[in-house]
């Protein structure tokens, strides 16, 4: 039994649209959404159990992980409702529901926390230029040690307790048996899902925005593999040079395009920014141009004239590594991903239930 | 071929004819052996009539009123109630199946009904066959 | 005697009758019997051209018998009737054959429903060679009217008519007027106090030197005919006589009383109350519950009583757009109380209705929806740790959920049902009630507030469910037709009376006792019985009473039925 | 003078008939004096030994008037009716038999078979082991016996041929018979043909002598042996089934003098389309009860509904016999 609460859109309006109500549950977003099935909270569903106050039922679901926003049950409602960004909305909100810290849920509610937050870690990365003098060798040295503790750290004490809380919530609190061999079966998937976002095809005339995101997940990932681990800026090895230079231009190029798009607001996924959208595509595209431009320095021999960049770049990249990532729109690149295996997980630990009720009944 | 009775049916004007009148602009179908004789008032029924419906051939008899109580003149239903009871007594005596006639209300509003009646009563008539009434009294012997 | 000289006119009424039966081989047939000069299929017979026709052939072929074979009688006999007149024929020398609603309509089998049509077309035949000429008698119309309720309704048409210049008698059961509309704090959509459109109202109607009030009264019996009404209305144990010539029901509605439904623990649950205890309470101007606190947590449940088969089956029309009235009302009284309104459809209906949901729906309230089939919403006490009165669970339709609703106050939206003296008031009027008990009109299109006894009108939500715009509608709808009854002065009265033939009377009396109108009286001299046939409305019951044989019930003479009887029954044994 | 007309020739004849009619023509008593001066009785069984012989050997139209009393039961019936028909000018059917069928009429309740069993086998004072019935024709050495047919259904001699009058009652007033025969003989006019003749057109509550009102709301119907009759109230008020108000006057209230309540013998008033729907209808419509249940009860109580309203007129009902499957084959 599910108790209503009427109090509980009201804490959702930081997350994004505020107005619930335009919604009659007409189904049409749910007739047009490719992804919607049965009992899945597509979009309507997930609307009236915001329209209620079902908290449970939203904490406990992975349905609005598996929409990709093409926007048509934006285009196709007929109250202006906007079911896509209330779908938007609910990932944000759910992102702030899994992070067992709580810290995004102060960064999403507040934004002056947020911008606080941004400019302590420049401060501070202003206070460790001037601690190593403001001598770039030893700064960059640090950076790279940065980079690599902050990715350890992240994904230890961020990224994987969150995603086990992800679990707990949605299927072992609810007592979702699944057997390890299905669980096992379904990885292959999930890395497959994690890289490729495939899913997204099955949405309408959405291939250019897929491939768009897909490189852009290709060269972010190998961007940063390269700065990480292949010392980009330091190497002398030309094909490493020129890869870096190949996968920073994605980074910049498509997030630039991304960036335009917000603010010609002519797709459905366009129109609706909030504060968390901004940061994470313009600080991409920031990380993609200063790491771009900081290889172009060194290569025509100007990077010893021009620290400042690489300060830029550290407070960027710091932000992004402390903020974004932990605590910001990034980690819906892991949260969707799994939450397309969960649901697979869910669905086959429903077949074999049925499967097993009709074997009883057949003995 | 299947016997096809036809039945007689007195439908008083306010309730019954007027839910007949229903089932037709509702559009339920119903069987096509009921062939109405409209009349103000159940009251005005009388056991001549139905004497009569048999006499020249009809296989049953079917009066429809208004319900008790709701008569456009008051009472007139209950009138022809009491004279049906006397009538069924009589027409048993006759050797009359006593299910070839029968007293029903119908409101105005009760076009369903109406047309289940009918049906349901078709088949009573059916399953008691044709009437032999014509033929016996037409024979002299 | 003339020779008889009987027209047939089969109608198609377009494909109406035209695609089910053939209406050319019943022409056919018709024309062979005995004294058919004419048999004739047409596509409208009641369009001008048909009747045109009708007219032409009476005149031409010396008709002087008419059967058509068309719709019910119910709906166009008058206009056939007119057409003979025209001709220069006696109106009553008609028959109908009714072989669309109770033919084409609703049979499936051509051959059979055409065989029927035949059957019964023979059987009008046969009948119209016994009519007799009938002729219409006119009565004068008094031109005062009694008014029966003294709500909403029953004060503009009483109004509406004293306005006019004309005396209106207006009976009230109650010792006060207004009714309904007196008892409730605001209307919808225009949150307009009730109040104060109902006061000056009440003032007027008492005021007014051609109104005179019967308050405490009650109708012990009304007898007479449209234009020459008579009653006796007891007020304070004293009876007294008043005279009219129309009569105006608007004996309103009463609410639905939901202690029959378990569900809701109406009278059990001292917090459950229903939507005229809130408007006492928001009329008094506060909204508390029993124990005096107030409420932080209020629901409004709809269609309690309506739209369920249990209960009653019709919707009540006006308990959507009341609630939403009242969920602003409360919005402004309790502006941080939770509001959940529970309903099953929102059927906010009317003009500026819709408007008026969509501003409701801004303020903050919860709209959940239930569905009837799959059970009431249950209404229990709550738990200490439930931190609410009440719990509301139900199976919320649009999340497909069972949920949980805590509620310190729960308002019923209360059915409306017909007021408890509609029964007899029917009695009395002689007009007939559907099967919810609302007086059921004339025609529900063409003649709303006509019914089916002339002189007696309709009005407000004795006919229906309706707000009180409608009603005042209907009211003023009503009144106009009474006073363009007044103004015709005289009207013309059903003829188709009992007659009785004094030569075979022999004064047995059976016939008085049966008559509901007291139409008949014993002549001692004579020793017969007499028929007053303003009084007489046709019923035919003393015809069928008559053991000598003396009455005859004109129009529905025994020669008629037992000849269309027999013509109905002529048809056996063929085949097309 | 009127010895100085021709006398009119008068035939009286019984059908199926008790011989009550007859004996009330008898009882003109020294009014006979009068008949016989005016007419000469050329055929008259019960008085006169006429042979049928002698009647087929009249000329057609040699009877100026017969009364034919009795209804049609068998051949025998049916032939003399239609000889006298042709041998009479003015056929009148005298009395309730030849009227509406009469008492006889009540035979259509039966078979003609049923009425042959009952009689000749199983009637309780008979012993018939061999079963024997009587037959149309016997063959002995002599020649050949036989007896008219006995038919299944009885019939009103209006039913077998033109009837010009109808002269009702069981039997006839004698009164009603002088006036009717004193018409003729005096040439007056006659009512057209097939009129009831010697009765009014009225019902006999008319000159009732008994009270009379609207009340006739009918909780319980008794029989004359359960009411201790006042000897004032309209019989139908104190719940005992009286055919008066659907039977014409004429008899002068014999049975209602006699504290009995009418049986109807006279018939119908005229424009009856059927001889006992009518009060049928009436006492139905009298039952004073509004609930089904009741009602039932209430009609339950009269015994014989059929038998009542049609005790003198069942062959010329709607429904003039019983249904039996029997007699369709």
């Amino acid at each position: 039994m599910n108790r209503v609460d009427p109090k509980f859109k009201d804490k959702l309006k930081p997350y994004g649209i505020s107005d619930w109500n335009e919604c009659f549950h007409c189904g049409n977003c749910t007739a047009i959404c490719s992804h919607s099935e049965d009992s899945l909270l597509m979009p309507r569903n997930g609307i009236r159990a915001i329209q209620l106050g079902l908290k449970d039922k939203i904490h406990n679901n992975v349905d609005p992980w598996l929409c990709y926003y093409c926007g048509d049950c934006s285009e196709e409602c007929p109250r202006n409702a906007n079911p896509g960004e209330l779908m938007m909305a609910l990932r944000r909100y759910l992102t702030t529901v899994y992070d067992w810290t709580g810290v995004s849920r102060i960064f999403y509610t507040s934004r002056t926390v947020m911008i606080a937050a941004f400019l302590i870690v420049a401060a501070a990365v202003v206070g460790i230029g001037a601690m190593y003098s403001f001598q770039l060798e030893p700064i960059m040295e640090f950076g790279h040690l940065f980079e690599k503790i902050a990715i350890i750290s992240v994904a230890a004490f961020i990224l994987l307790p969150n995603i086990i809380r992800m679990f707990r919530l949605t299927l072992i609190k609810q007592k979702i048996k699944v057997p390890l061999s299905t669980l096992l079966s379904g990885i292959a998937d999930l890395v497959i899902n994690m890289f490729t976002q495939k899913k997204t095809l099955d949405c309408k005339e959405n291939r250019v925005r897929w491939f768009e995101h897909f490189i852009l997940v290709l060269g972010y990932l190998l961007l940063l593999a390269t700065t990480v681990f292949l010392n980009w800026f330091g190497t002398d090895n030309i094909y490493i040079i020129i890869f870096g230079y190949v996968v920073g231009a994605i980074t910049f190029i498509v997030t630039f395009d991304f960036i335009i798009r917000r603010i010609r607001k002519k797709a459905e996924i366009s129109k609706f920014s909030h504060l968390s959208d901004w940061m994470f595509v313009v600080w991409l595209f920031l990380m993609g141009l200063s790491t771009f431009l900081i290889r172009v320095f060194i290569d025509i021999g100007i990077i010893q004239d021009h620290l400042w960049l690489y300060l830029v770049h550290l407070i960027i990249l710091a932000q992004w590594a402390v903020i974004i990532v932990p605590f910001g729109k990034w980690m819906h690149f892991l949260y969707r991903s799994f939450a397309i295996y969960i649901a697979e997980m869910k669905k086959k630990a429903l077949s074999l239930k049925q499967q097993n009720q009709v074997t009883t009944i057949t003995a | 071929m299947t016997f096809e009775p036809t039945i007689v049916s007195f439908l008083c004007n306010w309730c019954s004819y007027t839910g007949a009148d229903l089932a037709g602009t509702s559009r339920i179908p119903y069987s096509p052996n009921l062939r109405t004789i409209r009349i103000m008032c159940s009251g005005r029924i009388e056991p001549t009539f139905v004497m009569k419906a048999f006499r020249e051939g009809a296989d049953g008899v079917l009066m429809c009123g208004c319900h008790p109580g709701d008569c456009h003149y008051h009472e007139g239903n209950y009138k022809c109630l009491r004279r049906y009871h006397l009538l069924q007594k009589y027409i048993v005596q006759m050797g009359i199946e006593k299910e070839r006639m029968r007293l029903e209300w119908i409101s105005a509003s009760e076009g369903k009904q109406f047309a289940a009646l009918a049906d349901e009563f078709t088949e009573t008539i059916k399953k008691l066959g044709p009437s032999k009434i014509k033929k016996v009294m037409e024979t002299l012997t | 005697m003339e020779e008889i000289r009987i027209g047939v006119y089969i109608c198609w009424c377009g494909s109406n009758i035209a695609q089910l039966i053939d209406v050319k081989f019943i022409a056919g047939e018709i024309k062979k019997l005995e004294n058919v000069i004419i048999s004739r299929d047409y596509k409208y017979m009641c369009s001008d051209p048909g009747q045109e026709t009708l007219i032409a052939d009476i005149k031409q072929n010396k008709l002087n018998r008419i059967v058509v074979a068309a719709c019910s009688p119910r709906i166009h006999e008058p206009t056939f009737r007119k057409a003979l007149e025209k001709a220069g024929l006696n109106p009553y020398m008609f028959q109908m054959a009714n072989i669309r609603e109770q033919d084409s309509w609703v049979h499936i089998d051509k051959e059979y429903a055409t065989l029927k049509a035949v059957a019964l077309v023979k059987a009008a035949v046969s009948r119209v060679k016994h009519h007799e000429p009938l002729n219409k008698k006119s009565v004068e119309v008094n031109s005062a009217t009694m008014v029966i309720g003294g709500g909403i309704t029953g004060l503009t048409s009483a109004l509406e008519i004293a306005q006019a210049g004309k005396q209106v008698y207006l009976i009230e059961k109650s010792d006060s007027l207004g009714g309904i509309t007196a008892k409730i704090d605001l209307t919808y959509p225009d949150l307009k106090s009730a109040g104060q459109m109902i006061r000056p109202k009440i003032s007027q109607v008492q005021n007014h030197n051609l109104i005179e009030v019967f308050l405490n009264t009650i109708l012990e019996d009304i007898s007479g005919y449209v234009g020459n009404f008579s009653t006796k209305v007891r007020r304070n144990g004293t009876s007294e006589e008043i005279t009219f010539g129309n009569i105006i029901v608007a004996t309103g509605l009463k609410p639905f009383s939901p202690v029959t439904i378990p569900e809701y623990k109406y009278k059990v649950l001292p917090d459950v109350i229903t939507s005229i205890e809130l408007e006492k309470m928001l009329q008094d101007g506060t909204v508390k519950t029993s124990d005096g606190s107030k409420p932080d947590n209020i629901a409004i449940i709809h269609c309690v009583g309506s739209r369920n088969e249990q209960y009653h089956p019709y919707c009540s029309r006006t308990c959507c757009s009341t609630a939403l009235k009242y969920a602003n009302q409360l919005r402004s009284l309790l502006p941080d109380a939770h509001l959940f309104d529970i309903y099953a459809d929102m059927r906010a209906y009317g003009k500026g209705c819709e408007e008026f949901y969509t501003n409701t729906s801004n303020k903050n309230i919860m709209f959940l929806m239930y569905d009837q089939k799959n059970g009431l919403p249950e209404i229990r006490k709550a738990n200490s740790s439930d931190n609410a009165g009440m719990i509301i669970t139900f199976s919320e339709k649009l999340s497909g959920e069972n949920i949980e609703v805590p509620v310190d106050l729960v308002i019923l939206m209360t059915a409306v049902e017909a007021h408890e003296d509609a029964k007899e008031v029917a009695r009395l009027t002689g007009i007939s009630l559907c099967g919810n008990d609302f007086y059921i009109e004339k025609h529900p299109k063409l003649d709303p507030v006509a019914t089916t006894t002339d002189g007696v009108y309709i009005a407000g939500t004795c006919q229906g469910p309706k707000g009180i715009d409608e009603s005042i509608v209907q009211a003023k709808a009503a009144a106009a037709k009474v006073l363009s009854m007044i103004a015709m002065g005289s009207i013309e009265i059903e003829v188709a009376v009992s007659h009785v033939n004094e030569e075979v009377c022999c004064g047995c009396q059976t016939c008085i006792m049966v008559c509901p109108y007291k139409a008949i009286s014993f002549d001692e001299e004579k020793n017969v019985s007499v028929v007053n046939e303003a009084l007489c409305k046709g019923c035919g019951t003393c015809g069928s009473t008559c053991p000598t044989g003396a009455i005859k019930s004109l129009h529905f003479t025994d020669i008629q039925i037992l000849s269309q009887i027999e013509g109905l029954l002529k048809t056996e044994s063929e085949t097309i | 003078m009127e010895k100085e007309k021709p006398k009119l020739n008068l035939a009286v004849y019984w059908g199926a008939a008790c011989g009550g009619c007859c004996v009330s023509v008898l009882d003109v008593h020294e009014k006979l004096f009068d008949v016989v001066a005016n007419a000469n009785l050329v055929f008259w069984p019960i008085a006169l030994d006429t042979k049928y012989s002698d009647v087929e050997a009249m000329p057609d139209g040699f009877i100026d008037v017969t009364l034919y009393n009795g209804a049609i039961r068998n051949s025998e019936n049916e032939h003399i009716a239609k000889l006298l028909r042709q041998k009479t000018k003015v056929m009148v059917a005298y009395g309730s038999c030849a009227h509406l069928g009469g008492i006889p009429g009540l035979a259509n309740f039966h078979t003609g078979k049923e009425i042959f069993e009952r009689v000749y086998v199983s009637s309780e004072s008979t012993v018939n082991k061999e079963k024997i019935y009587p037959q149309t024709s016997y063959k002995i050495p002599e020649g050949e016996l036989t007896l008219p047919e006995f038919y299944n259904d009885v019939r009103t001699l209006g039913q077998v041929v033109d009837v010009d009058y109808y002269l009702p009652g069981c039997p006839p007033q004698t009164e009603r018979l002088l006036e009717v025969f004193m018409a003729i003989v005096k040439k007056e006019e006659l009512p057209p043909n097939g009129s009831v003749i010697g009765a009014t057109d009225k019902g006999q509550c008319d000159e009732c002598p008994r009270k009379r009102s609207d009340n006739k709301k009918i909780k319980q119907f008794k029989r004359p042996v359960e009411v201790i009759d006042d000897g004032e109230t309209c019989f139908l008020e104190q719940g005992l089934i009286c055919m008066g108000p659907a039977t014409r006057c004429g008899c002068g209230y014999r049975c209602i003098e006699g504290n009995s309540p009418c049986r109807g013998c006279y018939g119908p008033p005229p424009g009856s389309p059927d001889p006992g729907s009518k009060m049928m209808s009436a006492i139905g419509t009298m039952v004073g009860s509004d609930d089904p249940e009741e009602i039932a009860k209430i009609v339950e109580q009269i015994e014989d509904p059929a038998g009542t309203f049609y005790r003198f007129s069942l062959p010329a009902a709607i429904l003039r016999r019983k249904l039996i499957e029997t007699t369709v084959s």
